[in-house]
């Protein structure tokens, strides 16, 4: 590890293991971060990778194994202390104070006060900060009136808002946009310069490649490898993760529907509370529409709208040519419809329930007779499935609540896989998901949609959107501003996304 | 009990001696308590001496079987105390009035049914949380236990009446017998219906229960409609036993039932449980009383013994949880 | 003290210029007005009520709780709504702090069952504002109730008793279980192999009377202070075959059903309260209070009934009219 | 990026009717309370009645207060009854013993605090729920306190020892005093202070709370010293007004303390909530407590009434609470 001796080491772990159960989330990890430089930690869906950053950051306690912090090995290690010692972790899991303003969570625990009282100037400290990371986040909104990605800059101010001298950031650009991650990316740059260590986990592998100084690969809870990144490439990386070459390239698109086939789902002028404005879309079987759209513009509305989560002020929604009566997701479901919602553990899984429950919940008047379960049919079923998806642990009563980000999405593919849609949702379906996992979601939307599901496509990853999708409608601020056909290029998507000048209204 | 439940308690049951401990903390609390009180005195192992600490909690032991169920979907009953007041006070007033101790004993569980019903409806419909519905309900039930008896305690004289509280099959009591089968009842159903499925996942994250087609409000509305339920054949088995009824005749087993329920490990944030557990919690707190009775102990300090005994089968069931 | 206090109470109550002499509103300062021992107080006090024309009696809910009678006594004294009080105190010591208010106002408290003040067994009124106590003394019946044990006794070695008592942290419940004791401990041949809390409930005493029978199978006495508790004893008791009229089994109260069971030969003695009858006299002694006529400082309560305070069946055949004055 | 700044508006008081009913609900139960009480009867709004209720259910109030805090931060403690029951006989007994009042009454805000202590470590060390933890506390204390009578109860003789609970500055009592500086401290803490930040984080979301370096379990540790602190200082009020502590004074007060947080709208799951909803929620059942006595009314219904009076004050609070 020459870097690591050359320059001051900033953090060490040595012999680091920590078993969870009868999974060995990390085996004896030996691994340095020089001061000053952004550290790529990448690695599989349950690689270990935040289990690592969690015990840097004090979360949690290492079975054996010590940590070291600018040459001093800590004791009683814990997040206020680690905090004191200047190593701040973003979580992956979004981690705010609801009912708090944006000013009070970036600034939570580093309050300014005289023996207690809080000093007031918050918003001008917050303005401060925002000068550097121009999120431009309204100081006094509360964090449960943001969205996601909103949510998810509230993170990265406050590791930023604590001076911190390492900040782990695990996977910090899983719900935002483009552009938005290459404003992070700058802010991570200004941080190097400042002599900051960042420890950087992210499944984008070309943001590693780009960012990183140097990177490091884990499979299993081991470190495979560290490297300079000039020295890697992408191919690289994906073979030194999965421990195999892998094919990263999206797959083929199924074939088109025809044009004359008739829609499976069409929304007509829908208007839906503030966020969904007179929207008018229409899905084929078999085909795969994407909406592509800044954060925020109103993708996971529309969908909720469709599912019949929020009412629908004014137009209507038409399953297989006819109007929809009743609407809740219970009505949608019998309809056929099915969705995947972008908050994987708030709205997809019941955690504390095992995999097969969670697969075979909106099922089980088909697994069950006057209301009795069949449960080994049940289990049959599900097994058969999970086999198929590869979910990993490959156990039918699998606790979902440790389940890498990976698996617990395809845990909830597996949820509605089983009732066969004819229409399926899919809200950020990838967020999260490693490279080799990502790769068989990309295959499971291709043969699910070939089977002669209309599939509806929301994506912050615009590759992923132009890449899977047959047309994709362009939405600004609640309303469809137009279609383009499938490939067209992220920069032009970007350039009409942003554009100023009036479009013509898409027309579907 | 035994076969009733057999609810995966919380997540995941990795192995060794600690997690073992703390997944049946409570049982191996009742255990120890069982060997305990068995060799300090002879008159605690006999068998009329187990069948009357049965007997005795029974109704206590259904209520908490189905507060199981609600707690599990989330949410909080306090008022089966009070539905058991009233579902008594109109078991008797229908005896003495149509004469028929049948008549009158059937009445109890379709008055809790219906009051259970109520709570459901307020709380689904007015969305507002359980535990202050039930709270309120419970002053308006009990107010109108008083009312139906005009503050009196109505005696039923109808011969036959009492034979539900106080007789049984064999040695067996009636209210132990129930117990049994409505424990496999609400076991049955936890485990092996859809809507037990329903309860567990409504508890869970009701948000992703909806997302997944469930009715939400109905299955929360069923849980609080079982539970008075349970409240009104408890209150059968007691306005049998004592041959009156009285209006507060169910004054606090309420909070003890939520007690047990809790203390047999079923978490107080819902989705995970086990009817077993309750039962267990049950037994456990009345074990310590009738421990107290038998060996004529000095009953100021049965309060403190219980509550030392809940912080151990407590503290055990959180031995070491630490990540 | 006592006699000071006394001669202030009736100073106080000849220093009314001359009464009141229009309608009188009297507040009855209930214990808890869902009870029946209560109800028959209050009964009392409105037949009496009318009996005397143009009072009026209303009915307060203490709940059982002290620090809400205390609130009541408090908001009656500074309404100015009522002219008198009849309280059936929680909590006879707390409550004399709050009695000083009605004093102020003018407004006579008259205590039944419970004196009022620190001493639970002095009866004469202990307290600026209490003109008269309408209650027995606790401590005396109680020794006379426990008498019975010790008689029936009297050839058995060793005699085995079980005290079924209120709640020993309720103060009366407490001198009267120390009043049992007193008399039963001095013989060898009595031996209290138990004593279980009833808390004036039937179920809870079912429960309590099964579990000691349990450990003494054999038990020969029963000494309950309140009929609610040997109800529910007797039902443990006849559900483990035993055969009450061999056994000596008591009760307090003097409630419908006690009588009733007493009179049947399956009780053996009752330690009888009069509440109709200490309603009528509680209200009658604040009226004359209100009304500014002279005022009976303590009114015996074993007095106001036909029966003496403790009946055995022979007594109650002297008696064949008496029923109990209040339903449970 | 401009597009991405747009926050919503939800939770945080859109203007209109509705939101506003929703938002003040307790207060506008309050007031018609007020209004219609006010008319009813000319007793009611004089200065003495209005100052007695105060006064009666300051203490009451003092314990729902620091309770706001404990539900705030995610907690429960249901042993606020017990501790005033131990704080108002260490008191008397102090106070007897030493013969110095001002000992006595001082002695019972130390031991609230000690035993409030005592839970809070209970709960962060043994990792258990505060509502089990405090149930089984307020067991233990309850015995302590009639341990420490031996079932009696202690006059305090001393002059000087009623001076707090029956004296005042004018014609205001100590008591509204006291719970004024008291829910002025709360509130305090609670808005203008790291403490109170800490307090509401912890209790939004305690991971969150513990990312951001804070130690949630000392946090949490405090609120439940301040919520015995405060059991003890209302016992101190209480028992200087008796004139004599005993072993089931505080009996009931905990439930009364929490019903009154809830119905006030702080948030049963935490992270939201205000001291003056609490004191509101006190004084809620208070008048329809004083109601009753005043307007004569039969009691039998004061049950009845106070249940519907808080689901319609709950109900209100949610109207049309949509999703
Ligand atoms: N709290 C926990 N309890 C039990 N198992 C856990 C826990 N946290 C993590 N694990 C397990 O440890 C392993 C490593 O998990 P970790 O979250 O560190 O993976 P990761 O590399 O961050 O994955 P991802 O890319 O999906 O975020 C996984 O198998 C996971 O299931
Ligand atoms: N609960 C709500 N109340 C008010 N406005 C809301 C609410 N939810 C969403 N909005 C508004 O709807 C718009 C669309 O938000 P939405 O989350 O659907 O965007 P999105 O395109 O799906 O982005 P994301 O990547 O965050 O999911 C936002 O401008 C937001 O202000
Ligand atoms: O009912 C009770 C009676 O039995 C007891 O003797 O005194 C108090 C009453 O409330
Ligand atoms: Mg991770
Ligand atoms: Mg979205």
């Amino acid at each position: 590890m020459p870097a690591a001796t050359r320059e001051a080491v900033a953090a060490a772990v040595r012999g680091l293991s920590k078993r969870f159960g009868s999974t060995q989330a990390l085996d004896s990890v030996t691994l340095s971060f020089a001061a000053g430089e952004v550290h790529g930690l990448v690695g599989e869906n349950g690689a270990g990778k935040s289990t690592l950053g969690k015990m840097i950051g004090g979360l949690y306690h290492p079975d054996s194994g010590e940590i070291e912090i600018f040459g001093s090995p800590v004791r009683r290690w814990d997040t206020k202390r680690a905090q004191d010692a200047g190593v701040v972790v973003i979580a992956q899991e979004l981690c705010l104070v609801p009912a708090l303003s944006v000013a009070q969570n970036v600034f939570l625990g580093r309050e300014r006060s005289t023996f207690g009282v809080l000093h007031p100037g918050l918003v001008q400290r917050y303005a401060e900060l925002e000068q550097v990371c121009g999120f431009g986040l309204p100081a006094d909104a509360p964090v449960e009136s943001l969205s996601i990605a909103d949510q998810q800059k509230v993170e990265i101010m406050r590791a930023l808002a604590r001076d911190a001298r390492i900040i782990v950031m695990d996977e910090p650009t899983s719900s935002l946009t483009a552009d938005e991650a290459a404003r992070l990316h700058e802010i991570m740059r200004w941080l190097r310069s400042r002599g900051t260590t960042v420890i950087y986990v992210t499944h984008f592998l070309e943001d590693v490649l780009e960012n990183c100084d140097r990177v490091t690969v884990m499979r299993d809870g081991r470190v495979i490898r560290t490297s300079e990144t000039a020295t890697e490439t992408k191919s690289g990386l994906v073979e030194a993760m999965l421990g195999e070459p892998a094919d990263v390239l999206l797959p083929e698109r199924p074939p088109p529907p025809s044009p004359e086939a008739d829609p499976v789902v069409e929304m007509r002028e829908v208007w839906s509370g503030t966020a969904v404005r007179g929207v008018s879309l229409a899905v084929r079987p078999g085909e795969i529409v994407g909406l592509a759209g800044l954060v925020g513009s109103g993708r996971t509305e529309i969908a909720r709208a469709l599912f019949g989560c929020d009412r629908v002020d004014s137009g209507e929604i038409r399953f297989c040519g006819r109007p929809v009566g009743a609407r809740s997701p219970r009505a949608s479901i019998s309809r056929g419809m099915a969705m995947i919602p972008e908050d994987r553990r708030g709205q997809g899984l019941v955690l504390l329930r095992p995999t097969f429950e969670n697969v075979t919940l909106p099922h089980l008047r088909g697994f069950s007779r006057a209301g009795v379960l069949a449960r080994r049919a049940e289990r049959a079923a599900v097994k058969e499935l999970i086999d198929r998806l590869g979910v990993r642990p490959a156990q039918v009563d699998g606790d979902v609540s440790v389940y890498s980000g990976g698996n617990q999405q395809k845990v909830l593919f597996a949820k509605w896989l089983l009732g066969r849609p004819e229409f399926l949702i899919l809200d950020e379906p990838t967020r999260g998901v490693d490279v080799g996992a990502k790769a068989k979601i990309y295959q499971l939307i291709v043969d699910i949609a070939a089977s002669g599901t209309a599939v509806l496509l929301i994506s912050s990853e615009l590759e992923e959107v132009v890449g899977l999708s047959h047309r994709v409608h362009l939405v600004r601020q609640g309303a469809l501003i137009g279609e383009v056909p499938a490939d067209t290029s992220v920069d032009e998507i970007l350039q009409r996304l942003f554009g100023v000048g009036e479009e013509s209204r898409g027309e579907s | 009990m035994t076969a009733s439940a057999s609810a995966r308690p919380a997540p995941a049951a990795p192995p060794g001696v600690l997690p073992f401990i703390r997944r049946y903390a409570v049982l191996i609390m009742l255990a120890v308590l069982f060997v305990v009180l068995s060799v300090s005195t002879s008159s605690f192992l006999t068998v009329t001496n187990l069948l009357n600490i049965l007997n005795q909690n029974a109704p206590l032991a259904i209520i908490a079987v189905a507060g199981t169920l609600v707690v599990i979907c989330g949410g909080f009953d306090l008022s089966t105390g009070a539905i058991f007041s009233v579902a008594n006070v109109v078991a008797a007033w229908v005896a003495v009035n149509t004469g028929s101790p049948v008549l009158g004993l059937l009445c109890a569980p379709l008055v809790g049914a219906a009051l259970g019903a109520v709570n459901g409806a307020a709380i689904t419909r007015l969305r507002i949380h359980s535990f202050l519905a039930t709270l309120a309900s419970s002053l308006v039930y009990g107010g109108l236990a008083v009312l139906i008896t005009g503050g009196f305690l109505i005696s039923v004289e109808a011969p036959g009446f009492t034979a539900l509280g106080r007789g049984g099959i064999g040695p067996v009591y009636y209210a132990i017998v129930i117990l049994l089968l409505f424990a496999l009842l609400a076991g049955f159903l936890l485990n092996y219906t859809t809507f037990g499925r329903y309860v567990l996942s409504v508890g869970g994250n009701a948000e992703a229960a909806e997302l997944s087609g469930i009715r939400v409000d109905r299955v929360k509305l069923y849980t609080f409609l079982f539970s008075g339920l349970a409240a009104g054949v408890a209150a059968a088995i007691g306005v049998s036993r004592i041959g009156s009824g009285q209006p507060q005749a169910g004054d606090g087993l309420q909070l003890l039932a939520i007690a047990a329920v809790i203390l047999g490990g079923t978490s107080i944030y819902g989705g995970v449980g086990a009817i077993w557990r309750s039962v267990c919690g049950v037994y456990l707190l009345a074990l310590i009383d009738n421990g107290f009775d038998i060996l004529n102990a000095n009953p100021f300090f049965k309060d403190l013994t219980t509550g030392v005994v809940i912080l151990a089968a407590v503290a055990l069931s959180a031995a070491s949880k630490r990540r | 003290a006592c006699n000071s206090d006394v001669s202030q109470v009736n100073s106080g109550a000849s220093e009314a210029p001359s009464g009141k002499t229009g309608p009188v509103k009297i507040a009855l300062l209930a214990s808890s007005s869902q009870n029946g021992f209560n109800k028959a107080v209050y009964d009392g006090a409105v037949a009496k009520a009318k009996e005397l024309g143009d009072v009026e009696v209303t009915i307060f809910d203490g709940k059982f709780d002290s620090q809400t009678q205390f609130n009541q006594v408090q908001n009656v004294a500074s309404q100015g709504t009522y002219d008198g009080i009849v309280l059936v105190p929680n909590d006879n010591v707390g409550i004399a702090a709050a009695i000083p208010a009605a004093a102020q106002a003018k407004i006579p408290v008259v205590t039944t069952l419970f004196p009022v003040g620190p001493k639970l067994t002095e009866l004469t009124p202990q307290v600026d504002g209490v003109v008269s106590t309408v209650a027995a003394d606790t401590e005396e019946n109680s020794k006379k109730l426990a008498e019975g044990v010790v008689e029936y006794c009297r050839d058995k070695d060793p005699c085995k008793v079980a005290i079924l008592i209120g709640q020993l942290q309720f103060p009366f419940d407490n001198l009267r279980n120390k009043a049992y004791r007193s008399v039963l401990d001095p013989h060898k041949n009595i031996k209290v192999v138990a004593t279980g809390q009833g808390n004036y409930d039937r179920d809870t005493s079912l429960k309590a009377m099964q579990n000691i029978l349990q450990a003494n199978p054999d038990l020969d006495v029963v000494l309950s202070n309140a009929d609610q508790q040997t109800i529910g004893a007797q039902v443990a008791l006849e559900s483990a075959g035993m055969d009450l009229s061999k056994m000596y089994v008591t009760g307090g109260g003097g409630s419908q059903e006690a009588v009733k069971q007493v009179r049947a030969g399956k009780w053996a003695a009752d330690q009888i309260d009069f509440p109709n009858s200490m309603g009528k006299a509680a209200l009658e002694q604040v009226v004359n209070a209100v009304r500014g006529k002279p005022v009976t400082p303590v009114v015996d309560a074993d007095t106001l009934g036909p029966v003496p305070v403790i009946v055995t069946k022979e007594v109650l055949d002297q008696h064949p009219g008496f029923k109990g004055e209040w339903a449970d």
